[in-house]
């Protein structure tokens, strides 16, 4: 592609979950394949928009990249080195580095913290401040960056909003400077006022210091306004990656045309006329996905092929990834 | 009669060794019997917690201080912990913001949508699996039949939002509190959510009060809309008075930091400058005054009342006073 | 109501304007430690603690007998103003001998209370935080040390060490951290799997900072409780251990002793019980009302003060 | 009898109708194989469905038994005991000479291995057997035909009849024993006896119930209808179940209660056992034999005993403890002795000063050493108190050393001061003295004299009973001089029945009772 | 899981090697032997015995014989009890400890459970209080006294129960009771603590929405995720109390295993003490197996498959 190094890649990666069965005697009887060889690349200094339905393998893809999961095959290589491929000391001081912001608030804060200890954390960890001073300072001034009240540090988890908690989840992964953050649903639970203001920071410090996101999130339009490029996951498949603007212009997978079409609009006279692309058919599970594409089953242009083969990810021109028959046949 | 329900200067104060937070700070509303209506709000500005007031699950060291909530015109308020088990979960159900933690980690998903059914539904063991199944068929859960069978931690945060959402619905209940159902969820899920909560609206009457930013979906699913900010109402209306006709500076801002799939290209997000403020020790006058462009000198001394200024379409802003000089038309509107 | 034109001007305004934070910032510990104070319990149990420890310390310099001198011809006999807590079977003052007796049990207490609180719950939680083939073994190594006769050990011990306190220390480090590593285990084992430890992870956060700043926290509770009420047991063990030959050498006596010795005689002369044990008692309630206490503390969600 | 199976106080009326005597051995019987037995509940409840050739009477005399007559010859050395007519086994087998020859050889034999084989070893060539000298032909036991046993002795030994009324001499049933050697005595299903009881049942650790024997010889004599053991350990329990019905007699009065019981009739029995403390005359300061007798002197025995050991103990100023008859005064050996020494504090602190260390100065720091035992540290505690203050002696400390240790360490000499006890094995002075010859297994003292093993050696190898009685009386005077041990009391035996108890005998040593006469009168 | 419960049980036997060879190194290095008595036995006879129980020949000889004996199962004879061996004595008298233990476990999780859930749920009210003081008394009085109080009363005074002994039910009552006194205020406290955390969760509110009674909330919601620490509290204590405790079979005069635990160390009755503590170890590791396992029972969270990195 043109140019431009890349930060992460990530290739073949693959994440299956045991399903077991039995009481005491338990075996495996089969896996959730959550992630089933994806392969991408983030260049430096970009965002990558990473969207697809509920369940499909994203927030699966995001921890495995900082190896949070372990994964089942595949490798990460962050500037130069496979992370599978690391000790755990080493683990350690990359994640100074990569940094994710988790999709449930709540129970990725320890409720036996306070929100200055939570924050001081990634300070501490990497011995970011020189003293209690500039730990304070620091942890106030991250508060203020995600639009929280400073006199709020002695709180508690439990003790805020939904809102409230997805930011201290954002200051805690800025806390560090990374250079790579994976963002699963970062503002998802934010006021649209707010969330602009978080969005706005991070492209904020993106410019500023070039750093790189996979930004993982439902808001169609928030992933467009922020992203580079976008890739929409199906299944545990990459279905379609393409530049933003393109993909929204042109979608060229069935599933991305039907999640464009179904994204509400603030206005309820729009709202109300709207044509919708309803996609029919039964949810298939990642327990055992459908053969050949996965999407054929509710497809309403599946062909024969698209139950026999698995379509590949190929360059539709312009860099525009898109993993369909019915695209190479036409 | 009067409203199907009807909130009354609601207030609702957790008592912290700091001082008292003011969550809720004489909330007003009322919602008609298969009404939809919207609350839309600064993050953190009291919505759950006017949610979980209503349902009477404030939890320590939280209190409703006072007001009155008033369900098919019984204040809920005053009723004992005994009867509210009869009303939760059939007459009033709530989707739970924060679905990670709402769900028991220990139990299956299966159990968990069955046991309100057997208990509010009387059904017998397998019909309330039968019904749980269909329930999570609804949502959009495949193979329902193994997934119940398996423990919270197994799914997505998406699918544990559906689980919740099957739970509530499943006692078809009078009143659907949802808040922020559908956060977790993609786009055709939740278009999929909406149409189910609407449909349930439309056919079974089901009242229904939404908490969401996902203005989309306010304009997809509400008749009526409050915005609030800092514990109180700051506008309240129709949808349509809402989105086309402002009236609180507050709901400027929000509309204008809305980023559009149909705008043409790429501009700076607006934000609200300024910091939300602490409930703590909420600013004198009108709560959002620093945060305002329009402040007038009395935005700092006395707050405004939630005056009419339509048709069933109220704002608590000093501008809409007749000594107050008139705004920019267009500046109000916003966007575009 | 007297609004003028003049309150509706418009104001000027500067948005960077940054308040100060009136407030210093706390950690979970600080803030623990405030509410603690707070409670009034637990400043009662502490109270008596300290008193009991002020108490063991001067005590026996204000009393007129010592814990050896025995009158042979006034045993056995009840309280009275002589002897506030009677005299025992070699007719020794029981009061004094009981505020001698608290140097080892209190003393005692607290070894147990430390010795769980570090080699219990840092062995336990490593076990439950590595888990796999390291708790395996780690935990084969706690049901080994269960298994091996304690009585054994003991013996051995004082064949090769001598009977004093030093070791009843060692026995004490064999063995008496078990339950608490294995309490600690099975929190840990529940904890790790929070999400909370997943992002300390992602943080970069080392093991072993994972394992003091976010799990063992959350296994406060039952630590708190395993570690209040072992040190009754431990008084006790002392006791066995004292019995034994292993502890210190009579006429010097524990509590625990002391109440071993006067449970026989607990039809004809109950006061030799009654003393030593209702010391005991107070003791664990005033511990008891601590560990409440700071479990109460050590809870943000409680925070209903 | 329905009443039989209530609980608590329920069965004391039955007792009324079915003459059951309920008595506490205090531990589980180790073995209920005569050959292996040793401690007192087993003796106890052997001696109450065994028999011997002989049976101890209220006086302690032994009278025939299994044997109904025997003879004595000239010189002591050989007795032949004549077996009484139609005297079986449980199982209805007769009982025969040849049942004695068995079951003393396989005591002696040994593959055996029995504790108490030396029991024995006053026969002929029995010691050379157990050590695997000799073989089991050459033992002088011999069972001339199915009636007589004769009986050849290595030296005289004019207590030999009495010794056959100790369980270690019972004979036991060949075939039983052959059919299984090491269970048999193991369950009461597998046990074969001839004495005036018989097993039926053996829970172990919990009860042992006995009735009459059918086949004893002496059947009318026998009045009980039960006789039921148990085997509770705290004597506080017991006293609980003395009280509540559950017993009717309480063997071992707890030391707490003692006051309370003594004005309830407790009766202080007499005991054939000694306890004392023993120094090892090889440690500093007790080398010197000044020292040992200013200590010994400094402890006030009464008071002790008053007011710590309770049960009536007597003082000991010597070491052979009261209850043995001289034969040929017919006075007891105690009281013919005397004491060998006062309690004398004045005379004590002279002889410390002379040895030395006038007024404790200058001793080296002693410490005593004692068994585990709550009584041991009460006694030791107040004669480290004793020793405080009647001689100055400040640097006193105790010892606790659980029971296996503090048999090394005494054993090894590792000690200046150690508590001991010595009970009798047969009734005579012997059983006291010949422990503190040089080579005595049981003389932790490392102190001997060559004039007292002569002494011994004297008495041993004489039956005329006028020779050994002197020389023991000299031998004993002969330790009391050097006093290698400081006696300090004679074990008493205290125990309460119930009034309605009768015909129970409390033996000295060996079983604690004797049951066979016992029958209940309401 | 499967794999995990195979791994376990050959990690216990390694683990029962080591016990069975630590104890048997600490038994003979420990001063005494089993035929030493205060009144010795003549050495003729010593050597008998020595020979007769292989006390002659050299320790590796006797350790092999011995781990020989213990993979099938055979502890050999009794050194004290003659005419027994161990099985034998093992046999009769564990049942007895097992059935007064199961009763008593019985007894302080039917006591120990609700009252730690009331006293949570009432926290710092009076059946709080009432229930710490009672735990603490319970825990600080030891069960020998309490043993003795509870004879005192019920036998000697109101002669309700036997005061000792084993045979009838109503031998049960008394010992039970004193031995369930620590672990009832134990399980009580534990409860208590870990009910308070739990009863704060958001899934407790979750399922107070669906208007479940309070009951259906505690013992279904809450229960389960509070059992944690009891169950682990649990392994040992079973295993503990199965086999008998010493000072009431002591006290009681129950013929049980606990009195050989101590009875066999003090007589080094060498056969026994490995028996029994062969027994007992085999016992507390089939016990915390199964903790273990009921912990992925109550927690599915937890899982034994992942080794952490
Ligand atoms: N337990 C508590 N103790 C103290 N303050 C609390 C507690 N719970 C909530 N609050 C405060 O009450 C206010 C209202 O919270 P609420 O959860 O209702 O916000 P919200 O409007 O739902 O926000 P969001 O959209 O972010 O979920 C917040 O400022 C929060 O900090
Ligand atoms: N620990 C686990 N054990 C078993 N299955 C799991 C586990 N975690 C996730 N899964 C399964 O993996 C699949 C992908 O989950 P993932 O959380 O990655 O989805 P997602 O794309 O993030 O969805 P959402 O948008 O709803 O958060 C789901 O089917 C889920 O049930
Ligand atoms: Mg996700
Ligand atoms: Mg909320």
């Amino acid at each position: 592609m043109n140019g431009g190094e890349y930060l992460v890649e990530v290739r073949n990666l693959t994440k299956y979950f045991p399903i077991t069965a039995g009481a005491i005697f338990t075996k495996t009887v089969g896996y959730v394949k959550a992630v089933d060889n994806v392969s991408f690349n983030i260049r430096k200094g970009e965002t990558l928009g990473l969207v697809g339905e509920s369940g499909c393998g994203k927030t699966t893809v995001g921890r495995t990249i900082l190896r949070l999961y372990e994964p089942t095959k595949g490798e990460v290589i962050y500037k130069g080195r496979n992370i599978y491929a690391l000790n755990a000391r080493d683990i350690e001081t990359i994640r100074r580095e990569i940094q994710i912001v988790f999709q449930d608030p709540y129970s990725s804060l320890n409720p036996r913290m306070t929100v200055s200890d939570i924050i001081g954390e990634p300070l501490d960890i990497h011995r970011l401040a020189r003293d209690r001073n500039e730990r304070q300072e620091r942890i106030y001034e991250l508060l203020r960056l995600v639009g929280l009240n400073p006199e709020h540090a002695n709180r508690y988890p439990h003790e805020f909003s939904g809102g409230q908690r997805q930011r201290i989840g954002i200051a805690r992964a800025l806390a560090v400077n990374p250079n790579f953050v994976v963002l699963d649903e970062p503002i998802s639970a934010l006021d649209v006022s707010i969330q602009a203001q978080v969005v706005n920071l991070l492209e904020d410090l993106q410019e500023k210091l070039g750093l790189t996101y996979l930004f993982i999130a439902h808001d169609l339009s928030m992933v467009r306004h922020i992203s580079d490029r976008v890739a929409v996951m199906y299944l545990g498949k990459i279905v379609e990656l393409a530049d933003s603007w393109e993909l929204y212009d042109t979608p060229l997978h069935p599933y991305t045309r039907a999640l464009l079409s179904a994204v509400p609009i603030p206005d309820p006279d729009i709202e109300v006329e709207r044509q919708r692309i309803i996609l029919e058919g039964d949810v298939p599970s990642p327990i055992d996905p459908p053969s050949g594409c996965r999407f054929r089953t509710r497809c309403r242009h599946a062909k024969a092929i698209c139950a026999e083969e698995e379509p590949e990810l190929r360059d539709a021109g312009n860099g525009h990834l898109v993993a369909c028959h019915l695209h190479r046949i036409s | 009669m009067g409203a199907f329900l009807r909130v009354e200067n609601l207030r609702t104060s957790f008592f912290t060794y700091a001082g008292e937070v003011k969550a809720v700070d004489g909330v007003n509303f009322e919602l008609g019997k298969g009404e939809a209506m919207a609350i839309v709000g600064e993050s953190g500005c009291g919505k759950s917690v006017t949610a979980l007031s209503i349902m009477r699950l404030v939890p320590e060291p939280g209190k409703i201080v006072g007001g009155s909530i008033l369900f098919e015109g019984e204040d809920l308020v005053r009723k004992s912990e005994r009867e509210m088990q009869a009303i939760r979960g059939n007459e009033i159900s709530m989707i739970f913001q924060d679905p990670m933690t709402s769900l028991n980690p220990v139990l299956t998903v299966g159990l968990q949508i069955t046991e309100a059914l057997k208990r509010h539904q009387g059904l017998s063991g397998e019909q309330a699996r039968k019904r749980a199944i269909e329930m999570l068929e609804l949502v959009g859960i495949p193979n329902p039949e193994r997934r119940i069978k398996q423990y919270p931690h197994q799914f997505s945060g998406g699918m544990r939002q559906r689980v919740m959402i099957a739970m509530a619905l499943s006692c078809n209940p009078k009143l659907l509190i949802a808040d922020e159902p559908t956060t977790a969820l993609d786009v055709t899920i939740q278009a999929q959510i909406i149409e189910l909560m609407r449909e349930l609206k439309d056919k079974l009457g089901t009242s229904i009060l939404i908490i969401t930013h996902d203005l989309g979906v306010v304009a997809g699913l509400a008749s009526k809309v409050i915005v609030m900010y800092a514990g109180k109402v700051a506008e309240a209306g129709s949808v349509r008075d809402i989105f086309h006709n402002p009236q609180h500076p507050y709901t400027w801002g929000l509309l204008k930091s809305i980023p559009r799939l149909d705008a043409r290209e790429k501009k700076r997000l607006v934000p609200i400058d300024g910091q939300p403020p602490d409930l703590l020790a909420p600013p004198k006058g009108c709560s959002f005054n620093p945060r305002c462009e329009y402040a007038m000198r009395i935005c700092l001394e006395r707050k405004p009342e939630l005056t009419e200024c339509g048709a069933g379409h109220k704002a608590a802003c000093w501008l809409l006073h007749p000594m107050a000089a008139r705004v920019r038309r267009d500046e109000r509107r916003g966007v575009s | 109501m007297g609004l003028s034109a003049d309150m509706f001007e418009p104001i000027e305004r500067d948005y960077a304007q940054d308040e100060a934070v009136n407030r210093p910032s706390m950690s979970y510990w600080q803030d623990a430690w405030r509410r603690f104070k707070k409670s009034r319990m637990a400043m009662v149990g502490l109270v008596i603690i300290g008193i009991m420890v002020i108490a063991a310390i001067v005590g026996p310099l204000l009393v007129p007998y010592t814990y050896w001198e025995q009158d042979l011809t006034r045993t056995n006999e009840p309280p009275s103003a002589d002897h506030w807590f009677g005299t025992d079977a070699l007719g020794r003052d029981l009061f004094v001998r009981v505020l001698y007796g608290s140097r080892i049990s209190l003393l005692i207490g607290f070894i147990s209370a430390f010795i769980n609180m570090t080699i219990g719950v840092i062995y336990g939680g490593i076990s439950g935080l590595f888990g796999g083939k390291i708790d395996n073994i780690m935990m084969r190594i706690v049901d080994i040390l269960y298994s091996i006769p304690f009585l054994l050990v003991v013996i051995l011990l004082m064949v090769v060490m001598g009977p004093g306190l030093k070791s009843v220390y060692i026995a004490f480090g064999l063995s008496f951290w078990l339950g608490m590593a294995r309490i600690v285990r099975g929190q840990i084992l529940s904890l790790r799997e929070q999400e909370y430890v997943l992002a300390a992870q992602a943080l970069g956060a080392s093991k072993f900072r994972i394992l003091i700043r976010h799990l063992i926290p959350n296994a406060m509770g039952p630590i708190l409780v395993t570690v209040t009420l072992l040190i009754p047991s431990a008084i006790f063990t002392e006791a066995f251990l004292s019995f034994i030959g292993l502890g210190v050498s009579a006429p010097m006596a524990s509590w625990g002793v002391l109440a071993a010795d006067g449970y026989k005689a607990i039809r004809s002369y109950p006061w030799q019980l009654f003393f030593p044990a209702a010391a005991i008692c107070i003791t664990i309630l005033a511990f008891n009302f601590v560990g409440d206490g700071l479990r109460d503390a050590l809870d943000p969600r409680l925070r209903r003060d | 009898k329905e009443e039989a199976t209530a609980p608590a106080g329920g069965e004391q009326q039955s007792a009324a109708e079915e003459m059951v005597l309920r008595y506490n051995l205090a531990t589980e019987p180790e073995t209920l194989d005569p050959a292996l037995a040793t401690g007192q509940p087993e003796l106890t409840a052997i001696n109450a469905f065994f028999e011997g050739l002989t049976r101890l009477d209220e006086s302690y005399e032994p009278q025939p038994a299994m044997a109904e007559s025997w003879d004595i010859s000239e010189d002591g050395l050989v007795y032949t005991f004549h077996l009484r007519d139609g005297i079986k086994w449980t199982n209805g087998d007769p009982v025969t000479a040849y049942d004695f020859e068995y079951a003393w050889k396989r005591v002696l034999n040994p593959d055996t291995a029995a504790d108490y084989a030396y029991m024995l070893w006053y026969i002929k060539n029995a010691e050379k057997y157990t050590s695997g000298e000799v073989s089991a032909d050459e033992v002088g036991i011999k069972a001339i035909d199915e009636k007589t046993l004769e009986v050849t002795l290595e030296a005289p030994a004019p207590y030999f009849l009495s010794l056959t009324a100790f369980p270690t001499y019972f004979p036991v049933h060949k075939a039983t024993v052959e059919a299984d050697p090491d269970g048999w005595a193991g369950e009461a299903e597998t046990i074969v006896s001839n004495g005036p009881f018989k097993l039926i049942k053996w829970e172990h650790k919990n009860v042992l119930e006995l009735v009459p024997n059918e086949n004893y010889w002496d059947r009318e004599t026998v009045k009980l209808d039960k006789l039921v053991f148990y085997t509770v350990e705290e004597e506080s329990t017991e006293l609980a179940m003395f009280e509540t019905g559950d017993l009717d007699i309480l063997d071992n009065p707890p030391l707490e209660e003692m006051d309370r019981l003594k004005n309830e009739g407790l009766v202080i029995g007499s005991d054939l056992a000694v306890y004392y403390y023993m120094f090892n005359v090889e440690k500093e300061p007790f080398d010197d034999p000044r020292v040992r007798r200013a200590f010994a002197m400094a402890i006030e025995r009464q008071a002790l005993i008053d007011a710590v050991t309770k049960a009536g103990q007597r003082p000991a100023y010597a070491f052979v403890p009261y209850g043995i008859i001289n034969p040929v005064t017919g006075k007891d050996f105690r009281e013919e002795g005397g004491d060998y020494f006062t309690e004398d504090i004045e005379e004590a602190k002279r002889l410390l000063a002379e040895a030395g260390y006038p007024d404790g100065k200058g001793l080296p720091p002693i410490e005593i050493l004692y068994n585990t035992s709550e009584g041991h540290k009460k006694i030791a505690e107040a004669i480290q108190q004793m020793w405080r203050k009647n001689l100055g002696v400040e640097n006193v400390t105790l010892r606790n050393e659980e029971w296996g240790v503090y048999l090394e360490s005494r054993d090894q000499g590792n000690f200046q001061v150690a508590r001991a006890g010595w009970a009798a094995d047969y009734l005579d002075p012997m059983t006291f003295l010949d422990m503190w010859l040089k080579d005595g297994g049981n003389n932790n003292t490392n102190w001997w004299d060559p004039e007292y093993e002569d002494l011994i050696t004297t008495a041993k190898s004489t039956g005329d009973q006028k020779v050994r009685f002197e020389a023991m009386h000299k031998a004993e005077e002969i330790l009391m001089r050097d006093m290698p041990i400081a006696p300090i009391y004679f074990y008493t035996d205290p125990y309460l029945m119930k009034d309605y108890v009768k015909g129970v005998v409390k033996l000295p040593f060996g079983p604690e009772m004797e049951f066979k006469h016992a029958y209940i009168e309401k | 899981m499967t794999r995990y419960i195979v791994q376990r049980i050959i990690s216990m036997i390694i683990a029962l090697w080591i016990i069975v060879t630590i104890t048997f190194l600490l038994m003979h290095a420990i001063p005494g032997g089993p035929f030493a008595a205060e009144k010795k036995v003549p050495e003729a006879i010593l050597q008998n015995l020595e020979r007769r129980y292989h006390l002659d020949w050299p320790l590796w000889k006797q350790y092999l014989s011995y781990l020989w004996n213990v993979a099938r199962w055979d502890f050999g004879p009794s050194f004290r009890y003659t005419s027994r061996t161990v099985n034998q004595i093992i046999n009769d008298a564990f049942p007895v400890s097992a059935t007064l233990g199961a009763i008593a476990v019985a007894l302080s999780l039917l006591v120990g459970i609700p009252a730690g859930i009331i006293s949570a749920l009432k926290q710092h009210k009076w059946q709080d209080n009432l229930a710490m003081l009672v735990a603490t008394i319970g825990v600080s009085v030891p069960s020998y006294v309490l043993g003795i109080l509870l004879m005192y009363v019920f036998a000697v005074k109101l002669k309700w129960f036997p005061a000792a002994r084993w045979g009838t039910l109503m031998h049960i009552p008394l010992p039970a009771l004193a031995l369930a006194g620590y672990p009832t205020a134990m399980i009580a406290r534990l409860m208590r603590s870990s009910m308070l955390e739990v009863m704060r969760q958001d899934y407790i509110r979750t399922a107070r929405a669906k208007g479940l009674s309070e009951k259906v909330v505690v013992y279904r919601h809450a229960v389960k995720n509070a059992l944690i620490p009891v169950v682990t509290y649990l392994g040992p204590l079973i295993a503990a109390i199965f086999t008998g405790s010493f000072v009431i079979e002591f006290l009681f005069a129950i013929p049980g295993l606990g009195e050989h635990f101590v009875d066999s160390i003090s007589n080094r009755d060498y056969t026994l003490i490995m028996g029994v503590t062969v027994f007992y170890s085999v016992l507390l590791m089939a016990m915390n197996l199964l903790v273990d396992i009921a912990y992925v029972f109550l927690d599915p969270r937890i899982s034994y498959l992942e080794e952490r990195k």
